[in-house]
């Protein structure tokens, strides 16, 4: 129980910065707009190439704007001299990831669900029949990519080159996750039942438990680091 | 690669390439050890080893 | 490493252990590729909206220009039958008498455009020669679906 | 560790032992061994391609071992371990790459290499690079299946799938001694590695 009330403060502490600055929001919110305008660009107006891309251009929307969010997890305590006070916070340091990983993934999905509803405005989705589905596929995904971020994050803080480092780091890691999301999102937005993709939710699933227990297990190590 | 397609000198030439790549990679590499090996037990030998440096820490 | 440690380590090794041997354990039962037959096509085709569509490449039914690249041909599935039409080369193992899962969306002119399609050889599911029976259409879906074992 | 001064004799044998193997593995691949009915010459790549790839899977499972060897201990040795497995490991991936079948898998060993040189504290470098080698070791049998999935609805390419059904005797013949060729190699390889980087006492790279 204290493991999670520590867990739950950290990751209040930082959300409550986020919400008085809206720094990250902010600027997610304004590059998931851009995003959206690139795509359309760089694809042109042919509907058919559109929606054969759709799956694989929203996770990549989901993916960078992630990367952008997850590489400052630990930007506060690094900048702010505050690391110290991380390491030397008594009791389980995996609480710390706990918290940390669980700002970012709120974080995330706050900034995917406006990307799907800019999503579905621009390219005429129907979001509201592949819902339940969606919501499944995206929320495994975005934990898989949480769980590997926040603990590079952690890793590269301190790293010279960490903003070059830290996406060569999680991208090749996150390619299982990668290519089950945008297969499983693609089925959904097919509008095929989840069980035709159920190998896939059970790679994303087994890859999610994998992550998380490996961040708990090693993230003593990484903040000593 | 059905049956129908006959064994072309092609193929030979792939295979042929495959092997040749990986004994110059393989080769490239074991040289290179062997001239790094060279060069630090040469370095070792030259200054009278510091104690405790015989056994890794 | 105190005793703490040890037990955190152990569990979390053991989760890890579990979680892949599930994981190959599904990898090596296979799941099925998902389409939708000719026939569930014609009872409720939405123009407009994509499709994952599967069946047998009608004999006799395909037209190709090599200048154009235009494809075309008929799938089924005994009952129903699916006008499809494609621009470009046609897969190695595509064929008449043939199993094919084709991408793509359903037109307002009443023809399947595919953005891709998917031949896949196996000596299971040639073509029910002479024989239009269900049974033999079905055994034909079935194998289509199979994922080829590696 | 294990590979004293004194067991250069050993490392010497072990690279005659790999080298006599290497060279009848040749021999049976592309003399012995018949041509593969539906695949035809271009089969014969595969005693090259899966002895490598298994290879650099027993190195990567080093790295897997040697990295929790090292955050349990904190002994340099097992760090020393871990990266020269890696480095050879990716040496033998990047030989399956020849024949371009299994993208995702050589790119691991390179990024674990580059986190490596950037960091130049050796204490930190070994504990960073214990945590990645331990995330990446794990993700291969994720990445193994994504990609087979993902490419058996897409056509796998034709060439180079492993001969169907019951391998051959000869077939399996060859292939089983190329692997332990490549296998005494590859020690050969990591125990001469291990000794450069004792010798040159900074670490590695």
């Amino acid at each position: 129980m204290r493991f999670v009330r520590r867990a739950w403060i950290l990751a209040w502490k930082d959300l409550t910065i986020e919400w008085r600055a809206k720094e990250t929001l902010n600027s997610l919110f304004f590059f998931a707009l851009l995003l959206i305008f690139l795509f359309q660009f760089a694809l042109g107006p042919d509907r058919e190439r559109l929606s054969a891309a759709l799956p694989g251009l929203l996770w990549l929307g989901f993916i960078l704007s992630g990367l952008l969010g997850l590489g400052r997890t630990f930007a506060g305590e690094r900048d702010n001299d505050c690391w110290d006070g991380l390491r030397l916070a008594p009791g389980e340091k995996s609480a710390i990831y706990v918290g940390k990983l669980a700002g970012n993934l709120l974080l995330m999905l706050a900034v995917e669900a406006i990307f799907l509803l800019l999503f579905g405005v621009f390219f005429d989705l129907d979001l509201v029949a592949a819902l339940p589905g969606l919501a499944l596929v995206v929320g495994l995904g975005t934990l898989g990519l949480a769980a590997v971020g926040t603990l590079f994050a952690a890793m590269t803080a301190h790293v010279r080159a960490r903003e070059l480092l830290f996406p060569v780091l999680v991208l090749p890691v996150e390619v299982p996750v990668l290519l089950g999301t945008v297969k499983a999102t693609e089925a959904v937005l097919l509008g095929e039942p989840l069980g035709s993709v159920a190998h896939w939710l059970k790679l994303l699933a087994v890859a999610n438990v994998i992550y998380l227990t490996i961040g708990v297990l090693t993230f003593d190590v990484v903040l000593d680091g | 690669m059905t049956p129908d397609h006959p064994a072309t000198p092609e193929h030979w030439g792939f295979v042929v390439a495959a092997y040749g790549l990986a004994a110059i990679v393989l080769g490239g590499y074991w040289r290179r050890l062997v001239r790094l090996e060279r060069e630090a037990t040469a370095k070792h030998d030259r200054r009278p080893a510091p104690p405790g440096t015989a056994t890794s820490r | 490493m105190t005793t703490n440690q040890n037990t955190k380590f152990l569990v979390g090794g053991a989760v890890i252990v579990l979680a892949l041997a599930y994981l190959i354990y599904t990898g090596v039962t296979q799941s099925a590729v998902y389409f939708i037959t000719p026939s569930e096509l014609a009872a409720a085709a939405v123009a407009g909206k994509a499709y994952r569509l599967g069946g047998m490449v009608v004999p006799g039914s395909v037209h190709w220009n090599p200048a154009s690249l235009d494809l075309e041909f008929a799938l089924t599935d005994g009952k129903g039958r699916v006008p499809v039409r494609h621009t470009g080369t046609p897969p190695d193992l595509f064929g008449e008498g043939r199993g094919a899962v084709v991408e793509g969306s359903w037109t307002p002119e009443g023809y399947f455009k595919a953005t891709l399609i998917m031949a896949k050889h196996s000596e299971n599911y040639q073509a029910p020669h002479g024989d239009p029976s269900s049974a033999a259409y079905e055994e034909m879906i079935r194998a289509l679906q199979r994922r080829a074992p590696r | 560790m294990w590979f004293s001064t004194g067991s250069r004799r050993l490392t010497r044998v072990l690279g005659w032992l790999a080298a006599l193997g290497l060279l009848a593995g040749l021999v049976l691949a592309l003399g012995v061994a018949p041509r593969e009915v539906s695949q035809g010459d271009v089969q014969r790549i595969m005693y090259l391609h899966v002895p490598s790839i298994l290879t650099a899977y027993l190195a990567f499972a080093i790295v897997l071992v040697a990295s929790l060897g090292y955050l349990v201990s904190r002994r340099q040795a097992w760090d020393r371990w871990a990266g020269s497995a890696a480095e050879i490991g990716t040496l033998f991936t990047g030989l399956t790459l020849a024949s371009g079948s299994l993208w995702g898998k050589p790119t691991w060993g390179t990024w674990y290499l580059m986190l490596r040189g950037m960091i130049d504290e050796a204490e930190r470098r070994a504990q960073f690079a214990a945590v990645l080698g331990i995330v990446a070791a794990l993700n291969i049998p994720l990445v193994h299946f994504s990609v087979l999935w993902w490419r058996t609805l897409h056509q796998p390419p034709t060439l180079l799938r492993p001969v169907p059904a019951a391998l051959a005797g000869i077939f399996r013949f060859t292939l089983g001694v190329n692997w332990v060729a490549f296998t005494l190699l590859f020690a050969y390889l990591l125990a001469k590695r291990i000794r450069v980087g004792r010798l040159s006492e900074e670490g590695l790279p």
